[in-house]
């Protein structure tokens, strides 16, 4: 138990320093470890699936931001902090935070999961049905594969049309010279 | 951009296959163990990127064209979507049936060959995403460099 | 004939997928193929009207698996989706011809309808979620086509705002699964049901709300609209305007509200006041404007407004005095907007679009005189401005005349005033347009400029006639019956919603 | 209480993507919310003493029944797959929107979101 929390202490020191140093670089290392520590939290939350994946992504992830920020010139922002907005959107922030926390009350306590209380909970079916029903020993990959396999399908289109679409953004000419309409 | 040394570009076009092997591994294993497409396929594309840091840009253009990089990524995506329309047309009209498992390849469970579509899923999965990603981060480096130039 | 559902977003996938292969030789292919995707969407959606079906993806029984539901709503969305589409295409065959890499703009816009469409027939949550992620990635890359200073700046804006909007949503999805234990809209509106709203579910739904809102441009959130739909290729603003709002923001929001969490009298209140706050500003702020398109973009806010203040008044009366029948009308006269806004809006930005192409300017100050140039875009335009005036014999006119009679019924006689109000400014709005492009002096630079024909010039006819026309979907009963009416009664029923789609 | 620092963790990355001027660092923000909002997901599913989701060969017993060790300490596997398009989407929205930030600044030559700004109103 103790290990979520260093865990999750170390990830939210990471998000503050991420967010709040002035140097780009420096702020995109912050994320990559604060990925990172997303990753081992997922590992010791007994998901190998996800901590796996997290890891890879992560390593892509900081490469691309890295990519946009290194070599370029580095300014950082000096204009006049509006000093007063910041003040309120904390504020606001800070209250939706106190708002939000009375919420996770109504959630069943950590380590209890959902499933095992509501009683026609598909997760149940999942783990007791799964191997016999798709023959897959991995019940996460019967689950993202077969169950729910449309979702994938969707995931995959995802990434399709963020692919296309970062082609899109990054050709090099966008318009050309028309030729005399009819 | 011509590359490092002597000694990294070595070691790398060994680790290179060594990384394509485990991307496969991750790949082909996923409806056994922790993985699947997805992982396997971003490890595929960083194989691919370790080439790239270590020989320079052109290098891996004659190794795997643009043009065929993002042919593959369209053919991974379209043969996931097969899989699921040969759902409909084999297995009663029936989208995204996993209708190997059902019909025709029950296989054993914790065998290579089980689960069906679930490993061929994967396989298009790890196709799509290890080509898309490699093509967005070989875009995103030569982006500057040719407009600049 | 019966379509399987999942081809409505099977083949628009299947050809987004196979279109990037397609080079600069095969364009006009690919520009053929991609037309003959959306004509066949809008058959499949025309032989798919007043069915109500369930189908169950690979099979697995819910909750196990995910599940497709065709109800009314869906139907009346997929059907104002295709008509869009097909004209927004046929608009682009001539039009993209302007830019590059039109294979992969034909591949981005059928990702955008597969997604809209994924989002349409959805019976999970996270499944709609997934599609909504689709249908903006696609928008987002779309806005940002031309790759210049403003577009690029617009498409920022815009990405930014829905990505945290879809974070939101994600997040509303995991509160509720931690709640419920399952996805299926069904049982967690049953689950609902049985335990209550509690604190957790509460804020979820106030996140859906905001995340759904700032998709639809709802007015306390509708900063990234007037810049993103301006910037984008006019076939896409008319997408984006006409329809993607509709389906991310609207068609969503008011599936989780009626159907999901049920109707009560707060959320019928803040759903009409979020109404009347986007008719009031939208209508000012265009007035102001001096962008065509920006005017357009607007408008849209305004638009908008009618729409859902006409559901939430409509939610309102369910919830206050149960009393079906006003209910209905009002809802009935919030939908109709939604699919006559959907025409004229995109006929609008259309013929924006034309003016622009022909002109090389979206200034209504450097215009004027377009009128003997422009004979067709003028027409059209003409008849989409009475449309949406709502001048009587076209589709604008009957909407609002059933908001005003809705809303005078249930007593509320202010909104009705402010109904007719913002209608005024809305006049106002479309004289300037028309003044200052098509009438007076035309400027030396426009002399010789020609007017666009072929592809454009169809697709702008087709919608103007659907304008003139789509009085008719309330005046012909038969026509009313199978449409609209379903999809009100679907709202009307509320939480019945589960019990229809676990019978099925 | 772990959702507690969670969801801390969400709002530091609201606070940073509504706050900040810097287009990467918006950026940053979206991806801490992303972050938050994952790990939200996968301890939903948790259970105390869990083991993950994959079934072992000698848990499937010679009925064909999945033994009761695993059913009773199974973590959620639904979440998982949740959180597993979750990460994907998150990359893909990410690499989209470095692009854009790329392509701006060859335009602008700034990432400071108060110098871009042609368009008014």
């Amino acid at each position: 138990m103790a290990i979520f929390y260093i865990l999750l202490l170390f990830m939210i020191i990471a998000a503050i320093i991420a967010i709040e140093t002035k140097n780009l670089l420096s702020s995109v290392i912050c994320i990559g470890a604060l990925g990172f520590g997303a990753s081992l939290m997922f590992l010791f939350l007994r998901a190998p699936d996800i901590a796996i994946t997290q890891i890879v992504v992560e390593v892509l992830g900081l490469i691309i931001l890295i990519r946009a920020t290194i070599s370029r010139d580095l300014t950082f922002i000096t204009g006049d902090k509006e000093f007063f907005g910041t003040v309120i959107s904390v504020v606001i922030i800070f209250v939706i935070f106190l708002a939000g926390v009375k919420v996770f009350e109504t959630l069943p306590d950590f380590g209890t999961a959902i499933f095992t209380e509501a009683p026609d909970a598909a997760s149940q079916t999942y783990i007791s049905k799964g191997l016999h029903d798709t023959g897959a020993a991995n019940i996460v990959a019967s689950v993202i594969l077969d169950y729910r396999a449309y979702d994938t399908l969707g995931e995959a289109t995802v990434l399709f049309t963020s692919i296309i679409g970062a082609t899109v953004i990054l050709r090099k000419k966008a318009k050309k010279l028309l030729e005399d309409p009819e | 951009m011509k590359g490092m040394t002597i000694i990294v570009k070595t070691v790398s076009s060994w680790i290179k296959v060594l990384i394509v092997l485990f991307g496969i591994y991750i790949i082909l294993f996923g409806h056994l163990t922790p993985g699947g497409g997805f992982a396997g396929g971003v490890i595929l594309a960083s194989s691919y990127l370790l080439l790239m840091l270590a020989f320079g840009r052109e290098f891996v253009q004659k190794d795997l064209p643009l043009a065929l990089d993002s042919k593959l990524d369209c053919l991974g995506a379209l043969l996931f979507a097969m899989i699921a329309v040969l759902g409909l047309v084999l297995c009663d009209k029936i989208f995204f049936a996993n209708f190997l498992y059902q019909k025709y390849l029950p296989g054993q469970p914790f065998n290579l060959i089980s689960a069906g579509t679930i490993p061929f899923s994967n396989i298009a999965i790890g196709l799509k995403v290890g080509a898309s990603l490699f093509l967005v981060i070989f875009l995103l480096s030569t982006f500057r460099r040719d407009t600049s130039a | 004939m019966s379509i399987p559902l999942p081809l409505f977003i099977a083949v628009p996938l299947v050809m987004a997928f196979f279109l990037p292969m397609f080079g600069r030789k095969g364009k006009t292919a690919a520009t053929v193929l991609a037309n003959l995707v959306t004509v066949s969407l809008l058959v499949f959606a025309v032989a798919s009207i007043g069915k109500t079906e369930v189908y169950e993806v690979g099979k697995w029984s819910i909750p196990l698996g995910i599940n497709l539901v065709l109800d009314g709503l869906s139907s009346l969305l997929l059907l104002a989706i295709s008509v869009v589409a097909s004209a927004a295409m046929l608009f682009s065959a001539r039009y993209m011809e302007q830019y590059t890499a039109k294979a992969k703009y034909l591949s981005l816009f059928l990702l955008m309808v597969a997604g809209m469409n994924g989002v349409v027939l959805s019976g999970d949550i996270f499944n709609l979620f997934v599609f909504l992620e689709i249908a903006s990635l696609a928008s987002y890359a779309l806005v940002g086509f031309g790759c210049e200073h403003e577009e690029l700046e617009a498409s920022f804006k815009y990405m930014v705002l829905g990505t945290i909007a879809s974070i939101f949503i994600l997040f509303a999805v995991a509160l509720v699964y931690g709640n419920t234990g399952t996805l299926n809209m069904a049982y967690i509106s049953q689950a609902i049901q049985n335990s209550g709203l509690n604190a957790g579910l509460k804020f979820a739904l106030a996140l859906f709300i905001a995340g759904f809102g700032l998709k639809a441009a709802l007015v306390p959130f509708h900063a990234w609209l007037p810049d993103a739909h301006p910037s984008a290729p006019a076939p896409i603003s008319a997408m984006l305007s006409g329809i993607l709002i509709k389906t991310l923001g609207i068609y969503a929001l008011v599936r989780v509200v009626f159907n999901v969490f049920g109707i009560s009298v707060s959320i019928g209140w803040l759903l009409v006041v979020l109404g009347l706050l986007s008719m009031v500003a939208g209508a000012f702020l265009a007035i102001g404007q001096w962008d065509f398109k920006r005017l357009l973009a607007y408008s849209s806010i305004s638009q908008i407004g009618y729409v859902i203040l006409g559901i939430g008044l409509g939610g309102l009366i369910i919830a206050k005095d149960n009393n079906l029948p006003w209910a209905s009308l009002a809802i009935l006269g919030g939908l109709f907007h939604l699919v006559n806004h959907a025409v004229y809006k995109s006929l609008l930005f259309l013929t924006s679009g034309s003016v622009q192409m022909s002109t090389g300017t979206r200034q209504l100050k450097q215009m004027g005189g377009l009128a003997e140039k422009l004979p067709f875009t003028r027409a059209t335009c003409t008849i989409a401005s009475a449309s949406i005036v709502g001048i009587p014999p076209f589709s604008g006119f009957w909407s609002k005349l059933i908001l005003v009679v809705a809303a005078v019924q249930a007593g509320f006689y202010w909104i009705a005033a402010i109904i007719v109000f913002v209608s005024l400014c809305t006049l106002i709005m479309y004289l300037k347009v028309q003044r200052y492009v098509f009438l007076g002096e035309l400027p030396e630079n426009l002399q010789q400029i020609k007017e666009n024909r072929g592809s454009m010039l169809v697709a702008m006819v087709f919608l103007a006639c659907l304008c003139a026309l789509m009085g008719l979907l309330v005046l012909v009963p038969c026509l009313k019956q199978s449409i609209l009416e379903p999809a009100v009664k679907v709202l009307t029923d509320g939480l019945e919603y589960s019990a229809i789609v676990m019978k099925m | 209480m772990p959702y507690a620092l969670c969801f801390l963790l969400f709002m530091l990355g609201l606070y940073c993507a509504v706050v900040k001027k810097n287009m990467v660092k918006i950026v940053i923000g979206i991806l801490v919310m992303e972050y938050a909002v994952n790990l939200f997901l996968i301890m939903l599913g948790y259970r105390f003493g869990g083991t993950a989701p994959i079934i072992e060969r000698g848990q499937l017993l010679e009925s064909g029944q999945i033994a009761n060790t695993f059913l009773n300490s199974s973590v959620d596997p639904l979440p998982q797959a949740l959180v597993l398009t979750a990460i994907v989407i998150s990359l893909g929205s990410l690499a989209l929107m470095i692009s854009i930030c790329i392509r701006t600044y060859e335009k602008y030559g700034t990432f400071d979101i108060t110098q871009i700004r042609r368009l008014k109103g």
